[in-house]
């Protein structure tokens, strides 16, 4: 394997992890707020890895310049987005969990 | 959670979010561009004018719902949008009738070349790609505006 | 080597974004499922570049960019619908 | 028009998003009204209910409406802060059906002479009837029927800043550069097609938003300096990233998902729209804290965990965003725990 195949391979597989974090967190969190960390920065960062190794396997050049581009776009909006759903759910007046309810998730 | 009381409270109006706002600010002509780019390179890659113009439609949609629709009816203006779908209209049948002046088909750009026009066929298509890409940027926005006004009461855009 | 590990990952986000449909389908609320389209969204996103890169196109990465722009203002425009429930916008 | 200073008000009101702000602008202009012309004031706030049969005297619709009055009447009372003007509420037209404009305005007109009310304030918003582009509108069938007829301002959609602000031409080259630039990006070449098409581009962009898009002059020595600095920043906030998400992951997978949500409020030293944006969305994307809502630098924040919170309030990303944003000096402004200190003190 070549070194960049290692880096694709690596930043794939972190990439993967974080997706699969984000999901288990979308499933287990208890309400829309705590699910909406773990969509906005779970996925965040799996999205930086995963396009990070898209990048890397186009190596230096507009195409990996281009796929860095997409990647600044996602970080400006994706937390841009979070703060919008939870800002309708605060706005709606959905009370956030605060764990004394008593019904574990 | 004593915002939130207040605000149900006071019923006061909805304010649109700062920070949606300067995301919009920043993001917006960074799109406006791509949505250009797409319309222009709509002969040798994905895209074209439908996409171009629903994309630059769009930086309309997000100024609308960041900053509220009125505010942006206001600034953009009712006329805008009609212009826009009217020369995209005549840019296109100019194009297209201008090869039947010259002896060809409808749309067969390649006659421009007689009048020594430099790859004739490829700005043909670039240019009435371009004027499909004004019309649909055209219609999005007023067809935005037209289904916002519905809703609050009939006053078209 | 690199194609497969490409594509491997992009079936795995596939797959990820089950859970999306699930939350989306579960709720409750209406929050809930925006997130989880959000979610998916994203995931779309990463999976086309992924394919892009796979197959060697890189102009499928235009489509990506515009997906990410979808999902943006998806999720802007219904947070807002949702608040002003009185009109359609 | 009767009396320009007509100060009994009749508002037809309905559920609508503008309706709080019809309310304190009706009440404000009676009271203005009467001010003028010394003749008392008075609000009266009209549910016109359109069932065709109501035999019983209760129905859900009936209930609903009422419920609005009253809200309606305590917010009049709430804006007429004890001044001297009558707030009545009614719910008319309970044995009627209404279907167009002009059966509304009937009940209307006939209630407003019956009160001997000179002037109708509508909600911008208000339509019992749902859009009926064939008709003469409400207001134009009221004001056919005699009575003066005023529409509340439109401000529910206002946004907290402007939408369109004075432009300089370093604003409008700044666009322009920063389009053209990204254009030759997308584009990946500098052959003169794209040259000319991508001047052509920045050109529109500009010419488009040059007063929107970017919110203060911009200076290019500072303009430069703070990019810089960004740069700077941005691997310091994929750092904190990293960090955030290991966090997290180790949460989310705990068999025994330990987490303490609570929301926080707090202000930032930091002063208008781009720093507070670039401070919220930094904060959703580091450790379990989330940017809830904003106004103007009040911050609303959900944070997932305790350890998260004492982060947050240690102040490291507002201080890098300050550095990003005023340089060097301002970062050492106090964190928010040692102002909240302060304050107690």
């Amino acid at each position: 394997m070549t070194p960049r195949e290692i880096a694709v391979v690596a930043l794939v597989a972190g990439g993967v992890f974080f997706a699969v974090v984000a999901a288990v967190g979308l499933i287990r969190l208890p309400d829309v707020y705590a699910r909406a960390h773990s969509a906005s920065k779970s996925e965040t960062l799996g999205a930086v890895l995963t396009l990070g190794a898209v990048a890397a396997s186009y190596g230096v050049g507009f195409n990996a310049l281009k796929v860095l581009l997409l990647l600044l776009f996602m970080f400006l909006t994706n937390p841009t987005a979070a703060h919008a759903i939870t800002r309708a759910a605060h706005e709606l007046g959905i009370e956030p969990w605060t764990g004394d309810e008593g019904d574990e998730p | 959670m004593s915002d939130s009381e207040r605000r149900v409270e006071r019923g006061g109006p909805y304010v649109g979010s700062p920070i949606i706002m300067a995301t919009v600010r920043v993001v917006m002509p960074f799109v406006f561009t791509f949505g250009l780019f797409v319309m222009f390179h709509g002969a040798d890659s994905s895209g074209g004018g439908f996409q171009g113009g629903v994309i630059v439609g769009t930086v309309v949609l997000m100024l609308g719902i960041a900053f509220g629709i009125d505010t942006t009816r206001e600034w953009i203006g009712p006329r805008l949008p009609v212009a826009l779908v009217g020369t995209g209209v005549l840019a296109f049948l100019f194009t297209g009738i201008g090869s039947v002046l010259l002896g060809a088909g409808f749309l067969e750009y390649a006659v421009y070349g007689e009048l020594g026009i430099p790859h004739a066929s490829k700005y043909g298509i670039e240019f009435v790609e371009l004027a499909i890409g004004v019309i649909v940027a055209g219609i999005v926005t007023g067809l935005f505006f037209a289904i916002a006004a519905g809703a609050n009461g009939g006053e078209s855009a | 080597m690199i194609q497969q590990v490409l594509l491997g990952a992009a079936t795995a986000f596939i797959l990820v974004s089950l859970v999306g449909v699930y939350r989306a389908i579960v709720g409750p609320t209406t929050p809930d499922r925006v997130i989880a389209i959000n979610f998916i969204g994203s995931n779309v996103v990463i999976v086309i570049a992924l394919i892009a890169a796979a197959i060697g196109e890189p102009g499928a990465l235009d489509i990506a960019l515009v997906y990410a722009l979808l999902n943006f203002l998806l999720s802007i425009s219904i947070s807002k619908f949702q608040v002003e429930r009185g009109g359609v916008l | 028009m009767v009396a320009v200073t007509e100060s009994r008000l009749l508002v037809p009101v309905d559920e609508s998003a503008s309706l709080r702000n019809t309310v304190a602008y009706a009440v404000e202009e009676a009271l203005d009204r009467a001010a003028e012309s010394g003749s008392p004031a008075a609000v009266h706030f009209v549910y016109p209910l359109a069932e065709r049969i109501s035999f019983r005297s209760s129905s859900p619709r009936a209930d609903a409406a009422r419920t609005l009055l009253d809200r309606v009447a305590s917010w009049a009372e709430e804006d007429a802060e004890g001044a001297a003007v009558t707030i009545e509420t009614a719910l008319v037209a309970t044995h009627e059906y209404l279907s167009t404009p002009n059966d509304y305005a009937d009940v209307l007109v006939r209630y407003a002479n019956e009160h001997e009310l000179g002037l109708a304030v509508f909600d911008p918003r208000y339509d019992p009837i749902g859009s009926t582009p064939l008709l003469p509108s409400l207001e134009a069938e009221v004001r056919r029927a005699g009575l003066a007829v005023e529409e509340a301002p439109r401000n529910v959609e206002s946004p907290s800043q402007p939408l369109v602000r004075r432009g300089t031409i370093t604003q409008f080259f700044a666009l322009f550069a920063a389009a053209f630039a990204f254009y030759l990006l997308l584009a990946g070449s500098v052959a003169p097609f794209e040259l000319a098409t991508g001047a052509i581009s920045a050109g529109i962009v500009a010419v488009a938003l040059w007063r929107v898009s970017l919110t203060s002059p911009v200076a290019p020595r500072d303009a430069i300096k703070r990019l810089a600095r960004f740069g700077l920043y941005v691997p310091f906030l994929l750092w904190e990233i990293v960090k955030a998400n290991v966090e997290i992951a180790y949460i989310v997978l705990h068999p025994d998902l330990p987490i303490d949500p609570e929301m926080v409020e707090f202000d930032a030293a930091v002063w208008s729209a781009l720093p507070v944006t670039t401070l919220a969305n930094s904060i959703t994307l580091t450790p379990g804290t989330l940017t809830v809502d904003v106004d103007r630098q009040h911050l609303i924040i959900h944070t997932l965990t305790g350890s998260a919170r004492e982060e947050l309030f240690a102040g490291t990303l507002e201080r890098a965003v300050r550095f990003v944003f005023y340089g060097r000096a301002a970062a050492r402004l106090p964190s928010p725990f040692e102002r909240r200190e302060e304050d107690d003190t």
